[in-house]
């Protein structure tokens, strides 16, 4: 029963800030601010996920003792190193190229513009 | 009726691909019809295999041994290929021909006619 | 003007592991989802993540052209003379001459639900290794000979 | 023993010999022009031979079966499965032979006169590989007995004109041709793939034999009926969808046009199995007999009125070969409208089948020759435009010899070999409705017309002063051609011997859709 | 020679994490440990070059994996939840000051920075726009810029990070 | 003569032999005449010199009848037919496919409802 | 016109298709017995646990190689569509 | 119910994103949108039972497709503002 | 009780359509490929939870194979976006 709570409050939570990322996708104003919510607040909701997932597979590891369960939390591990290391990279040329299209951010200051100019 | 979907979904997808082929006139917008068609026969393919409660055709670690028809899912992934092989082809086409004649518009292609 | 050397970092460091999956899904094919043409496909996604990354000066002094011809000719030789042989072991073409010989790839596999033993399948994982290398070499070749008409002078 | 062991698999090494030579072609490619010749000749010369000893097998002791992987090949049958093949199955009965017997030899003269490769030609390795690969198309075409298989081996047919039409790349229309060939055939393709989908997802197997057993010919049916036939036909070049034959034969070199039009009878072949074999009496045959027909008719007529105006020497062919195709899709569409009804099929459906099925190889014959002589002509003079050419007949001799036999044969004229063809579509035709008979000869004298015109503007006047450089194209091409001039005589004054050897248990073959389930599923 | 070993043992364990749970030997079968050699030697000769493309071997050392490890699920992880709780209560209440501002962490490796731009990307408000490869300066972009910050040339590590300071972690990894 | 059968079509024959013969007769005539031509030429001196009333003969490539110039009365009586016909080839990859998927639907009408 | 004929044409082939949708049931294959036999014997007769690898590979090999044969044709093509030319040789005319 | 929930959103996805391919003039946005579509045909194929065609058309129409329409697109256009129809 | 794994599943679909917004309004080629991003992550988090509801570890493979592989066709079109191809 007590995994099941932890499952059920890691998903939850993973829930919540994959939704609050999508509104963030949908209220900011410029492609720098999506990306913020883009990358960490989906990025925290799929790390929560997984939790959860590993959360299940112990717990049933623990209960069954079937050594696939091993495997699964393995892979899902793997699937979340790669995810967020992929994520957070492919933010960054994003918004690279982004700046190079061009596409000035909003803000109060911007210091890159100064550096090109020079 | 509803159960339907699957095939409801991969007719809508080659019409849509049909008519991105029809009404668009960049080469490039019209390979890419072509992939969505492809993609439609996929999804036929594949949802034609399709058995109520079956899992996957595969022994390891499966749930249980009622499994879903493995021949289409087969000739799915050949056909994957056959896909891709055929779109690379055509938009290697389409990289020469707006070398040779400057643009990428089919009404333009059309030095052959008559 | 290439990706930023962050970009090029990470690349280096991913590929090692996507090969390394590549080849995971390559060899068991014949227990998990996967086999040939996924693995290659993937294979050669570690060639074209390199590509992206890199200048195209880098990708021609480091990556060879023939190297990848080679590769997938010698794939798809592997895989017909290994349906040929089919025929000189008495067998049709595309026979499966090696299975439940105990030989390589030959241990006879358990019946039923069973996580699997890699060293069975007979024929499929050779199969798999050739259409492997076919796969990657091909998608490879066909990215480079693109992306050269890309930056020749369009 | 050896020879056992060649015919016990002729099938299997049909398929094999092309696709291993077409792989090593690039390897073989590096040691240099002359080993890379020898090679191509021995592969095709082992294509041919390999597929005559099929035919020789089949002819003799009725239709081969071929389980591919297999521990014995020739059954089909696993006992504990309900009695249906699990495996892919070739299922060669004398039509596939007799498709598959002139196609291997068209390749190995196509590959003939390619050898003498232009002054600046590059990429010859992948040329020839390219070859032996549309051999590989339409050898796995015409013999397989499984739809999907078929399918597979259609996009390789595809895949690999398409390529071999873009080979001369430097002016990008040869490459805008090769795009509408492509686009279109992959777009036919994925039709017919949807098409298996459908029967598979009714019947739950591919092989035709176990699909014609257990079709209802439901809705599901018809449309997949539709899709393969349409598609099929448009790979074919029938009418409605035939723009882009001329786009695609006049901008090949010219042994490949003469061996796309064997791609396309591949397809033709595809047509015909479909409608008899696949779906047979169940269909309803005389609408569909008479849509062929339709086809056939506006094939004839629009080819060969839209060839009188051109001026490109290829084009114009090309649009004969539209023209010739009606031909054939009138012959066996007369057989298919009649299918039903044993006495008219046996007074002179039979014999238009037979008159349809043989035009199939005269024509590709033929008209191999001609778009060869069009290959020579270009290839010395540099232009296929008919209005710069002229005088040619001096010094371009055995060429034009071979002009003249390819153009009596194709408009028909007695001794050659296209007359015997005509006259049974005629006759029986007649039988079957006068007025397409009537038809058929107005659009034959058409034909001979607008080859007096390509003759006249070619090969008569005066010797012109820019072709006086001009000889005589180099022996491989003069080889290439003689032989195909000289089948093209020697099958015109022996109709009757071939017709009755092979043309005959073809049609018989095709006609007979019981024996070929038997032969699948035992029998019956 | 140095660099193809150390890519094949990576490609090894990469392997048996894979792999595990497959046999009697510990977790896993002989089949599976001779293929994961011969990928392991494959991998390495293939892509030695790209992984090692810095040339020095410091991340060779076990002991900084070990570090690599404490790091993220310590002082990441936890910077990665404060840095979620205030941008999603800045997506809720739409209270945003963006810009973007300069920072020099002093890193000079390859994979510090590397991991320097991650760590920031994912962490808080912020994002790696742009690094200069001679200077080694990161150009941030950030949710909030704080008023110092945004008169300040050149950001500290404090003004980006909350808790801990993250460059001086790095350089303890990775340099 | 075993080996040259009659061709039976059920409905006339055909004797390849005769037409044979009939063709070398026809061909043989041919040269007959073409000889007896070539003979009776003049050679030599100046009659050599072809004249058109009396002006030098144009060259001889200007002599050649082009292609274009043949069969123009009979593809100008039919201009009706042409006018119509020509423009359908009108090289566009659109048009090709709206024949094919327009025949598609036809035989789908065709084969479904009849 | 032609725009009216083009959605005619589209129209019925998407009538079409999709009462072939409504035709054929999801989830109860009519026929099923090839597969069944696959399943059976899949794992005995080839010794791979992965059935749809069997397929690919054992009862439908042949296709694999048309497949693969598939691939290599297109690398060729665009190989010998995409060379260079080392001039712009042969005069090629059309009007 | 709830399959046929999950699998209907899907198909809603798949469907919008063909639409969005028909719809965008603009190249880059196509293939954009082809990449979403591919992700979720991937997902249906999955659903479907399917896990061997979910790899491969996960490994191929993530990637390799991308990439190839990506370089056709850049072969394709002169200048940025030439993108559209 | 409600079966957690398909409720997140089905929650995950209906964010991915939410997404679709953005990729469908997004004024400029970025935004969509942020909406691209963020719905690959979706979809490498939908096939995680499906591999645990339905019971079969190998549909993992999948999500790692997406997970690796979006990430190059994202850096194509951020190349292509940034005109650096």
């Amino acid at each position: 029963m007590d995994a099941e709570i932890i499952i059920f409050i890691c998903i939850a939570i993973g829930l919540l800030a994959c939704t609050l990322g999508v509104a963030g996708i949908l209220r900011f104003p410029d492609v720098y601010t999506r990306l913020h919510a883009e990358t960490k607040l989906t990025t925290f909701g799929s790390i929560f996920l997984c939790l959860g997932i590993i959360a299940y597979v112990l717990s049933q590891y623990l209960a069954g003792g079937d050594a696939q369960y091993i495997v699964l939390g393995l892979h899902t591990l793997l699937a979340l190193i790669a995810l967020a290391f992929t994520n957070a990279i492919g933010a960054h040329a994003i918004s690279r190229a982004a700046y190079r299209a061009g596409i000035k951010p909003e803000g109060v200051v911007d210091r890159l513009s100064e550096v090109e100019q020079k | 009726m509803f159960g339907d979907i699957p095939f409801i979904a991969a007719g809508i997808l080659i019409v849509i691909g049909i008519v991105t082929i029809v009404t668009r006139h960049n080469l490039i917008k019209m390979v890419m019809g072509l992939a969505v068609v492809e993609a439609g026969v996929n999804l036929m393919l594949v949802a034609t295999g399709y058995r109520d409660g079956g899992v996957a055709p595969i022994f390891t670690n499966a749930p249980s041994t009622d499994m879903v028809l493995p021949t289409v899912q087969a000739m799915t992934l050949t056909n994957i290929v056959i896909g891709i092989a055929t779109t690379a082809l055509l938009l290697s086409f389409v990289m020469i021909i707006y070398r040779k004649y400057g643009s990428a518009d089919v009404r333009d292609m059309r030095r052959l006619k008559g | 003007m290439n990706m930023s050397n962050l970009v090029r970092t990470g690349a280096g460091l991913l590929m090692p592991f996507v090969l390394v999956f590549g080849f995971y899904i390559v060899i068991h094919g014949h227990l998990t989802p996967g086999g040939g043409f996924q693995g290659g496909a993937v294979i050669a996604t570690a060639f074209v993540l390199l590509i992206v990354a890199h200048s195209r000066e880098t990708i021609r002094e480091r990556i060879s052209l023939g190297f990848l011809k080679n590769t997938e000719t010698l794939g798809l030789m592997l895989f017909i003379v290994t349906a040929l042989i089919a025929l000189a072991a008495g067998i049709a073409f595309f026979g499966n001459w090696l299975v439940n010989t105990g030989s390589l790839f030959g241990t006879p596999v358990a019946f039923g639900i069973n996580p699997g033993d890699l060293n069975t399948g007979g024929v499929i994982p050779i199969m798999n290794i050739a259409v492997g290398l076919e796969v990657l070499g091909a998608m490879s070749v066909i990215i480079l000979a693109m992306l050269s008409v890309v930056r020749g002078d369009a | 023993m050896i020879w056992e062991f060649w015919s016990a698999n002729a099938p299997a090494l049909l398929l094999a010999i092309p696709m291993l030579g077409a792989f090593a072609t690039p390897l073989i490619g590096r040691m240099g022009k002359t080993p890379r010749n020898l090679w191509i000749l021995l592969i095709t010369a082992l294509t041919f031979v390999t597929s005559a000893v099929l035919a020789v097998e089949v002819y003799t002791t009725g239709p081969v079966i071929y389980t591919f992987g297999a521990a014995a090949s020739s059954a089909a049958l696993v006992s504990d499965s309900g009695g249906i093949p699990v495996r892919i199955i070739f299922n060669v009965d004398a039509m596939s032979a007799f498709m598959a017997l002139f196609a291997s030899f068209v390749g190995m003269v196509a590959a003939v006169f390619s050898f003498p490769s232009g002054k600046m030609e590059s990429g010859r390795d992948g040329y020839f590989a390219l070859l032996l690969l549309l051999l590989v198309g339409i050898l796995g075409m015409v013999c397989t007995g499984d739809l999907f298989n078929f399918f597979v081996f259609l996009e390789i047919n595809s895949l690999a004109g398409a390529a071999l039409v873009a080979y001369r790349i430097d002016k990008g229309v040869a490459v805008e041709a090769a795009l509408k060939y492509a686009f279109l055939s992959t777009l036919a393709g994925l039709l017919v793939l949807y098409a298996v989908a459908l029967l598979y997802g009714q019947y739950d197997s591919l092989n035709i034999a176990v699909i014609a057993e257990r079709m209802q010919f439901g809705f599901l049916d018809k449309v997949a009926l539709a899709l393969l036939l349409t598609g099929l036909a448009m790979k074919a070049g029938a009418v409605p969808m035939h723009f882009w034959t001329p786009d695609t034969y006049s901008m090949a070199p010219s042994a490949i046009t003469a061996f796309l039009v064997v791609a396309s009878q591949a397809s033709l072949y595809g047509v015909f199995r479909v409608a008899f074999t696949l779906y047979g009496l169940t269909l309803n045959y005389v609408t569909i007999g008479w849509f062929i027909i339709i086809l056939g008719v506006l094939s004839m007529f629009v080819g060969v009125s839209m060839a009188i105006p051109q001026k490109d020497v290829k084009r114009l062919m090309a649009y004969h070969a539209v023209s010739q195709t009606g031909y054939m899709l009138l012959g066996v569409g007369v057989g298919l409208a009649v299918l039903g009804d044993p006495v008219m099929l046996e007074s002179f459906g039979l014999t238009a089948m037979e008159g349809g099925i043989f035009h199939i190889v005269n024509h590709a014959m033929y008209k191999g020759l001609l778009f060869l002589t069009a290959g020579a002509i270009f290839y010395q003079t540099g232009t296929r435009n008919l209005n710069k050419l002229g005088g040619l007949g001096h010094s371009m001799k055995w060429t034009m010899l071979f002009f003249v036999i390819g153009a009596l044969a194709i408009a028909g004229i007695p001794p050659f070999n296209g007359f015997a063809s005509k006259l049974m579509i005629y006759e029986s035709v007649f039988a079957f409705n006068p007025l397409l008979s009537i038809i058929a000869m107005v659009v034959s004298i058409l034909t001979l017309a607008s080859f007096v015109k390509v003759f006249h503007a070619i090969f008569m006047g005066p010797r012109q002063e820019r072709y006086a450089e001009v000889k005589e194209v180099p022996v491989p091409m003069l080889a290439a051609m003689g032989i195909l001039a000289l089948l093209t005589v020697l099958m015109g004054i022996f109709p009757q011997q071939i017709v009755d050897l092979v043309i005959s248990p073809a049609a018989g073959a095709l006609v007979d859709q019981g024996s070929y389930i038997a032969s699948v599923m035992g029998g019956l | 020679m140095k660099p193809v070993a150390v890519t094949a043992i990576f490609a090894f364990l990469a392997y048996l994490l894979l792999t595990a749970g497959s046999g009697d030997v510990l977790f896993w079968s002989w089949p599976e440990i001779v293929a994961g050699v011969l990928i392991g030697v494959v991998v390495g000769g293939l892509s030695a070059s790209w992984f090692c493309s810095s040339g020095n071997m410091r991340m060779a050392h076990p002991f900084r994996w070990v570090l690599l490890a404490i790091y993220s699920i310590g002082p990441l992880f936890v910077e990665i939840i404060r840095a979620n709780i205030d941008v999603a209560i800045r997506v809720i209440t739409g209270n945003i000051r963006p810009g973007i501002v300069k920072f020099n962490p002093g890193l000079s490796t390859d994979l510090g920075k590397l991991l320097l731009a991650n760590s920031i990307t994912l962490t808080p408000g912020t994002l790696t726009v742009e690094v200069d490869d001679t200077t080694g300066v990161f150009y941030v972009h950030m949710l909030n810029v704080s008023e110092i910050c945004g008169e300040k040339e050149m950001c500290d590590a404090s003004d980006i990070f909350a808790f801990f300071n993250m460059p001086a972690w790095i350089r303890r990894i990775a340099e | 003569m075993a080996l040259i059968e009659t061709l039976d079509t059920g409905f006339g024959a055909w004797n390849p032999l005769l037409w044979l013969v009939a063709l070398v007769v026809a061909l043989l005539i041919a040269w007959l005449i073409r000889s007896r031509g070539e003979s009776a030429r003049p050679s030599g001196a100046e009659s050599a010199k072809p004249y058109l009333s009396g002006n030098d003969a144009p060259s001889a490539e200007e002599t050649h009848v082009g292609a274009s110039n043949l069969y123009w009365g009979f593809t100008d009586a039919l201009k009706g037919y042409y006018d119509r016909v020509v423009p359908i080839h009108s090289g566009i990859l659109t048009d090709y496919v709206l024949w094919f998927i327009g025949v598609l639907a036809l035989v789908i009408i065709m084969a479904g409802v009849l | 016109m032609k725009q009216v004929m083009t959605w005619l044409v589209v129209a019925v082939i998407a009538g079409s298709l999709l009462l072939c949708g409504a035709g054929l049931e999801f989830g109860v294959p009519a026929y099923h017995d090839m597969d069944d036999y696959m399943i059976a014997h899949g794992q005995e007769e080839t010794g791979g646990n992965n059935i749809v690898t069997d397929v690919v590979f054992d009862y439908r090999g042949f296709d694999t190689l048309g497949e693969a044969t598939v691939l290599f044709t297109a690398v060729l093509g665009i190989g010998l569509v995409l060379r260079t030319l080392a001039k712009e040789d042969e005069e090629y005319e059309y009007e | 119910m709830m399959d046929l929930i999950i699998q209907g959103l899907i198909l809603i996805g798949l469907l919008l994103s063909a639409g969005m391919i028909w719809y965008f003039r603009d190249l880059l946005s196509a293939a954009i949108s082809f990449g979403v579509f591919s992700f979720l045909l991937s997902l249906e194929f999955l659903i479907l039972q399917a896990p061997d065609v979910a790899i491969a058309e996960a490994a191929i129409g993530a990637g390799l497709t991308t990439a190839i329409f990506i370089l056709a697109i850049r072969a394709t256009e002169k200048d940025p503002e030439a993108d559209a129809e | 009780m409600i079966d957690p794994w398909q409720t997140a599943l089905s929650v995950l679909f209906i964010l991915i359509l939410l997404v679709m917004i953005r990729l469908f309004k997004g004024p400029t080629a970025p935004d969509r490929v942020v909406a691209l991003d963020a719905i690959n992550t979706f979809t490498v988090c939908a096939i995680l939870i499906f591999g645990v509801a339905f019971q079969e570890t190998v549909y993992v493979d999948v999500a790692i194979v997406y997970a690796v592989l979006s990430f190059v066709g994202t850096l194509y079109l951020a190349k292509l976006v940034g005109r650096d191809i």
